[in-house]
């Protein structure tokens, strides 16, 4: 299966915000944040078709996600997750000794995942300490 | 009668606008609608009426399970575990008011905690900048007045600060800018297209992660030098044309976001882009601004300024002074190094905001959440508290971003019994000087509060 | 000179702070003495010796006191700080500040070092034979003073911002380094052997840079000027010179503007 | 009811012409009385000096633009922390201390009044939050008008009415205390990137001169009859040759009365003056001009000044008075912060190191020095250091044993690299004097408590006034006469007792006392034509609200509040 390296940024957006303020738990943040946004270009190049789940992996974790057509123009060797839980399940939490972790400009590498599941904010922070229980 | 209050500050983003107009049930209890404000402002204020919103701070049991308990316990615990441990961490502060945030510091310095902000994972490296470097800055007011030529850097306020643009940056019309946007060039420079760059004059699509070497290009054109033919992807014409734009205005705003402080270089991104500053007031007046996330996350910057010295990453461990060096007192690195062994998140989301691998350190111990609502670090707390929404249910002053203090309003009662994060602290450092059988020193602060104490338990 | 020798006994919970372990603070007194010298953990105060089995006496100053500690210090901040004279040596890693405000004497750190090593150095001599992480060599927060003399040589790599603010004093990295030399400096010297990612005496008004390897973005504010040959650290190479940062202010003599000096070796 | 009585001390008391009598002073109810009662707490002061708490005229220690250097400086307080007492509050910095250990440091010298110097109207609220974080002195703050878009358009128009109607509305809502002008048209042609460097030099767009706005100034803070005068920081300050515009700006008070009920008998204050005394056309010919200063000064009854002392330390430079900074910062290339503020003023912050061997930094020293020296009424030349911009206030004793002992001057001037030279430049060399310590209470008591109009108050210690009560440790009869054992007295206050309370003993602080914040309540006729343009301006011009802009009285939690009613 193909698998592309990207250069990963993590930046908040409208639809993050207005979604986090309704709740953590609520849908729309869900939809707002488990996504990443690339380039069409690599999206061929990874063999990944639009609107399905991938695989982003990073020098300290990985996370299942959406691929979607960027909202925002992102030009190719670039990828975007908006900031929040999925995004933070790959950034890696060097600070370069100034304290704030590396959340933009990090290598990540993208394949797809289309059979894979997203998983929800709560099963992916709670899981990741040992507290998530199966509804 | 619905009543509507009018001139209400935003408790969301660091544009702090305080020209909302909420509309509110007679009881005082709901609100109904809400004018001027932005969705995401929107969503803040009705998001406040939810019924399910927490009442009773709740405390984790051994099965995992959350169990409400009294707010008299939940003190106490906080107390015990701030006093029983080598080096708590206070960490968070993004939606609180500065009376929290001044109150928190006395619970800070008693359990010799090191007391840090979200600017540590946000613009604490513009921190590191003017430390190094100084900042040549301005009001709001200012740019919305004056500014000719505004530069978005590495920031994207059509997504984080929705207003800012129409309140104060692009389109208003000032005193000194009668034609609006029609008299303001605007540069962008980010390696995206953003919603931002698409209102730009010029847009500087540049390699990410490559900022410091076009400031550096800036710079150099500045001084009459030459430069190569290509920097960070960006051609040489382009940066000269830039440059000069510049010169020929009146007034160059500068804003700068996450895309400096977020990126290889941190800190020196927003060092250079102050050093370019300085060098355009020899040629035009510029002003430089970081773009704050919170309507108050330039509060305990200044709170802990005056209390303490610093501005975040403060450590109180040494009883004798303070100590500040972000990269060793910085939460992210103590939590990665291990360093502190209790962890105290209010008013932000460290569950979700921090990278999951320092989450996972800090959960080897005491976690403690402090927040009106429930939130990914609530949901792996040991202890959530809840406090009221300040700007919403509870007054108080915050700093926009530009450091102007703005006194907020509540719109709404709060919620019986639920204290406010002030009044939170107050108690929990009441029960520590009990415990530690020592005076509390309180100065101003209980004749400072809005109301006496709401005497909760 | 007289040797004391610390052992570890455990490991701290949490980063120890012992700035007591200095050739200064230990002149003089018994064994005892120093095992009762305050460290601490957190806002918990220690005694030394409840971390080290300490041995042997120390000399009558810090010039005649040698400190070894036989063991790891990967979770011991300060040591050798502000020390003036003589020599302490770590069969081991180190963590944070090592050596830091120093004025004179010796470090050896067989391992590695965290950050900050050396921090606002103002004489003397630190050898790390492993690698450093960022910031040696580098200014406190805010002051516009860092490094004014002595010498820092790191065997190994190093990370990001290495002299920043340097007013003297040489740096050596024999391998490769990440991001930030000598940014702001106004003097000194910074040597690396290996290769450097980029961002050179970016805003850098005086002081010389020697790269072996390779540079792979140099800053648009350096241009090259000439080509010279020079002895760096003890032998002799072709180097590119370069001037720079133009971007920045410089100081003026006989009406020419001074500039910071930055040599990469010349292509073979 | 709390009554304490200090027996048997040196008193001097300059406001009830006591020099050194030996006397008793009775405190009860936070008030010096006449007697107390035979269960009053006695604290035998035999053997030392007892005088009012001190009172200081001009000081930067709450506001934005101190606390830009309290962050901005974290090199200040690394390992420059000493006084950190355990059961209170952390202390921290050198230059710019936290407001912990501001009012820490100030009780323990026995100061009892603080007036913050600048206060930018739109971070009033800010002001005040760090005064009531200040523990134990009393504090009040002085808004800026001197760059106001309101005074410089109504004074354009010479309506002296409405610049006070205006005036009186920002004293209040800002909980302020008076008018305080920083480089008059400067600071507002420094919004373009320009400066007012000269007393007719136009303000960009507002065409009006420097010099117009001092003079409608007094005229409209007279017409308000508040309790303190125009509290000046002239224009072209720190510039080799600015004397003449410092002696023009000074005769613009000619021909002004005081109108007030405070007992101030000045029309202006002008602060800082060692910076404004400065003579040559350059810094290679840089000299002292203070004797032609003091001259005027000494002559100009309805004038008072502060000096603004060198104290030869790495301190750090704020002011309103924003090109000046940016000015500074191109002279010494450290950082720079800079604040403009909407329609109101400037500031601007730049760490600075006086080094005691650069010729002009010396020089300064040596000016400052000379301007006390030569002062003819010491009730109207105050010390400062202009916290913390030549120095910070806690080296005020250090400045005292200056002005006290030639021995002092010397010992420091012979340390000097270009002794030669600052003597050269000044007359400092060629004066004998030696202040009294009468003289130094009326420097920093009696004389400030009156300019400021609190002589009811403050600066004495006659029965009726605030018992604020410091006693240090110096024998009147047999001084000491090695300068170091005065300035560690003074450094250090034997007792100090504030509004009643013994807050300091043996130089250690013992109680937090309670504080006050003092601002003045201007009360006049409302002015439609000023409130429409103040209406119409927020809705405009500013980027706040109107309503949010009053400070709200939660955050003076412990106000004295100073009526002024204004007839029409």
């Amino acid at each position: 299966m193909a698998k592309i390296q990207l250069n990963m940024i993590t930046q908040r957006s409208i639809e993050e915000g207005a979604a986090m303020e309704k709740g953590k738990t609520n849908p729309d943040y869900f939809t707002a944040c488990s996504i990443c946004e690339m380039n069409p270009e690599d999206m061929k190049k990874a063999g990944v078709w639009k609107n399905t789940n991938v695989r982003v992996t990073s020098e300290c974790g990985s996370v299942i996600v959406k691929a979607i057509v960027p909202t925002q123009f992102v030009p190719p060797g670039l990828a975007h997750i908006r900031q929040g839980v999925w995004a933070n399940q790959v950034v890696p939490p060097r600070t370069q000794s100034t304290g704030t972790p590396q959340y933009s400009g990090f290598l990540v590498t993208i394949e797809p995942a289309v059979e894979e599941r997203i998983k929800t904010a709560l099963e992916l922070v709670q899981g990741s300490v040992g507290l998530w229980k199966k509804e | 009668m619905p009543k509507l209050i009018t001139q209400v500050g935003c408790p969301y983003c660091g544009s702090s606008c305080d020209d909302l107009e909420v509309l509110v049930s007679d009881d005082n209890k709901t609100v109904l609608e809400v004018r001027n404000a932005c969705i995401i402002g929107n969503n803040i204020f009705l998001h406040a009426n939810d019924p399910t919103r927490p009442k009773l701070p709740r405390m984790r049991q051994p099965d995992g399970s959350m169990k409400e308990i009294s707010y008299k316990e939940a003190i106490d615990w906080t107390a015990k575990t701030l006093i029983a441990a080598k080096k708590p961490l206070i960490y968070g502060f993004g939606s609180t008011n500065c009376e929290g945030m001044s109150a928190v510091g006395r619970v800070a310095e008693k359990a010799g905690a090191v007391l840090d902000n979200c600017a540590s994972i946000c613009h604490g490296p513009s921190f590191l900048a003017i430390f190094d470097n100084g900042y040549p800055s301005c009001t709001l007011g200012e740019a919305k007045n004056r500014a000719d030529c505004v530069v978005f850097w590495g920031c994207n306020p059509m997504h984080a600060h929705p207003r800012h643009t129409s309140r104060y940056s692009l389109f208003p019309r000032g005193f000194f800018t009668q034609k609006g946007q029609m008299q303001r060039k605007v540069i962008c420079v980010d390696p995206r297209e953003t919603d931002t760059a698409k209102l730009a004059d010029v847009h500087f699509m540049l390699d990410q992660g490559h900022d410091y070497d076009l400031f550096d290009a800036f710079r150099t054109v500045l001084r009459g030098h030459d430069i190569p033919d290509i920097v960070a992807g960006i051609k040489r014409e382009k940066i000269v044309e830039a440059i000069e734009i510049m010169k020929k205005s009146r007034f160059v705003m500068i804003f700068f976001g996450m895309g400096c402080t977020h990126t290889d270089g941190r800190n020196h991104n927003v060092d250079i882009a102050i050093s370019l500053t300085r060098d355009l007031n020899t040629h035009t007046k510029a002003s430089i601004m970081a773009m704050r996330g919170h309507y108050n996350i330039a509060g305990p910057g200044q709170v802990w300024s005056w209390q303490f010295g610093f501005p975040y990453c403060i450590d109180l461990s040494k009883g004798t002074h303070a100590h500040m060096n972000p990269g060793e007192t910085s939460s992210i690195d103590l939590a990665m190094r291990d360093e502190i062994d209790c962890f105290v998140n209010v008013g932000t989301d460290a569950g979700a905001h921090f990278p999951i691998e320092a989450v996972k350190h800090l959960k080897k111990h005491p976690f403690i959440t402090i927040d009106p609502n429930f939130c990914m670090a609530s949901e792996i707390s040991d202890l959530h508290i809840p406090v009221r929404i300040a700007g919403v249910d509870e007054p108080g002053v915050v700093y926009r971003m530009d450091n102007v203090p703005i006194q907020f309003k509540a719109v709404i009662d709060g919620l019986p019994g639920v204290p406010s994060d002030e009044e939170l602290f107050d108690m929990v450092y009441e029960r520590m000087c009990e415990l530690t059988q020592t005076e509390p020193v309180w100065l101003a602060a209980k004749a400072h509060r809005k109301y006496p104490s709401s005497a909760v338990n | 000179m007289a040797k004391v020798i610390l052992t570890p006994k455990k490991v701290p919970e949490l980063m120890l702070e012992a700035p007591c372990i200095t050739t200064d603070a230990f002149a003089k007194k018994t064994p005892a003495q120093i095992a009762d010298l305050e460290v601490r953990e957190g806002k918990i105060p220690f005694k030394l010796g409840e971390y080290f089995e300490i041995v042997g006496n120390p000399g009558e100053s810090a010039a005649e006191t040698e400190i070894e500690i036989a063991g790891d210090c990967s979770r011991v901040k300060y040591i050798g700080t502000k020390m003036t004279a003589g020599l302490i040596t770590v069969k081991g890693n180190a963590d944070m500040y090592t050596g830091g405000w120093m004025k004179g004497g010796k470090i050896h750190i067989v391992g590695d070092v965290h950050s900050f090593c050396g921090i606002a150095m103002e004489g003397g001599d630190i050898l790390v034979d492993g690698n450093a992480q960022n910031h040696v060599g580098c200014a406190y927060r805010g002051d516009w003073r860092g490094m004014r003399g002595g010498t820092i040589r790191i065997r190994g790599s190093a990370g990001n911002d290495i002299g920043t603010f340097m007013l003297g004093g040489t740096i050596i990295i024999e391998k490769e380094v990440f991001i930030h030399v000598s940014t702001h400096a106004e003097g000194g010297t910074v040597i690396i052997k290996g290769n450097v990612t980029g961002r050179v005496g970016g805003q850098m008004v005086k002081g010389d840079i020697y790269v072996l390897g390779k540079i792979q973005h140099i800053l648009p504010g350096f241009t090259k000027v000439d080509q010279v040959r020079k002895e760096v650290d003890g032998q002799t190479f072709t180097l590119d010179h370069y001037i720079g940062d133009l971007g920045e202010r410089h100081p003026k003599s006989k009406g020419k503007e001074i500039f910071a000096n930055l040599y990469v070796r010349a292509a073979a | 009811m709390t009554e304490i009585l200090i027996t048997h001390g040196f008193v001097i008391d300059p406001t009830q012409n006591i020099n050194g009598d030996v006397a008793d002073v009775a405190i009860r109810d936070g008030k010096i009385v006449d007697t107390v009662g035979s269960g009053a707490k006695v604290i035998d002061a035999k053997g030392k000096v007892v005088m009012a708490g001190g009172v200081d005229v001009h000081s930067h220690v709450a506001g934005p633009k101190v606390n830009v250097g309290r962050l901005m400086r974290p090199e200040d307080k690394l390992f420059k922390s000493p006084m950190a007492q355990e059961k209170f509050r952390m202390e921290s910095g050198f230059s710019v201390p936290s407001v912990f250990k501001t009012g820490y440091d100030y009780a323990r010298m026995g100061y009892g009044f603080v007036m913050e110097a600048a206060m930018p109207p739109i971070h009033s609220p800010h002001v005040h939050e760090e005064i009531h974080d200040t523990p134990i002195i009393d504090e009040a703050a002085l808004p800026v008008f001197g760059n106001n878009w309101f005074v410089m358009e109504y004074l354009r128009n010479k309506e002296v009415e409405n610049t006070a109607a205006y005036i009186a509305w920002l004293i209040r809502v800002t909980k302020g205390f008076g008018v305080k002008v920083v480089n008059p048209g400067g600071t507002a042609a420094w919004a373009w990137g320009l400066n007012c460097l000269k007393l007719d030099d136009k303000v960009p767009y507002f065409e009006i001169t420097p010099s117009e706005i001092i003079t409608g100034l007094l005229q409209a803070n007279e017409y308000l009859g508040l309790p303190h005068s125009v509290h000046l920081h002239q224009n072209d300050l720190g510039n080799p040759g600015n004397f003449l515009t410092t002696i023009d700006s000074l005769k613009l008070a000619e021909g002004i009365k005081t109108k007030n009920k405070f007992g101030r008998t000045q029309v202006m204050h002008s602060t800082h003056i060692q910076f404004h005394a400065y003579g040559g056309e350059n810094w290679g010919n840089f000299e002292s001009k203070a004797k032609d200063v003091m001259d005027y000064v000494n002559k100009a009854k309805n004038i008072t000044v502060d000096l603004g002392c060198v104290t030869l330390d790495e301190t750090t430079t704020m002011t309103a008075d924003g090109p000046f900074e940016h000015h500074l910062h191109s002279l010494n290339h450290i950082k720079w912060a800079n604040t403009d503020v909407e329609l109101e003023t400037a500031a601007g912050v730049v760490p600075y190191v006086y080094d005691k061997d650069i010729r002009v930094c010396a020089t300064q020293w040596a000016i400052g020095l000379e301007l006390g020296l030569y002062a003819k009424d010491p009730e109207r030349v105050f010390i400062t250091t202009d916290h913390p911009n030549a120095g910070p206030f806690t080296r005020y004793p250090r400045v005292i044993s200056w002005l006290m002992c030639r021995k002092a001057r010397d010992a420091t001037l012979n340390t000097f690299r270009h002794k030669d030279k600052v003597i050269e430049a000044t007359t400092l060399d060629s004066i004998d004097r030696e202040l009294t310590l009468y003289e130094i209470a009326q420097m920093t008591r009696s004389g400030p408590a009156r300019c400021l109009g609190l002589s009811k108050m403050y600066g004495g210690l006659a029965p009726g006034m605030n018992a604020d009560v410091a006693v240090f440790d110096l024998n009147y009869k047999s001084m000491p006469t090695d300068p170091v054992a005065i300035e560690k007295a003074l450094q250090r206050a034997a007792l100090f007792v504030k509004s009643g309370e013994i807050v300091v003993r043996d130089g250690t602080v013992l109680s937090h006392g309670h504080k006050k914040t003092v601002w003045v309540n201007v009360k006049m006729p409302e002015n439609p034509q000023v409130v429409r343009d103040i209406t119409q301006c927020f809705t405009r011009d500013y980027t706040v609200g109107i309503n949010n802009y009053p400070v709200r009285d939660y955050l003076a939690p412990h106000p004295y509040v100073i009526d002024v009613d204004v007839e029409a």
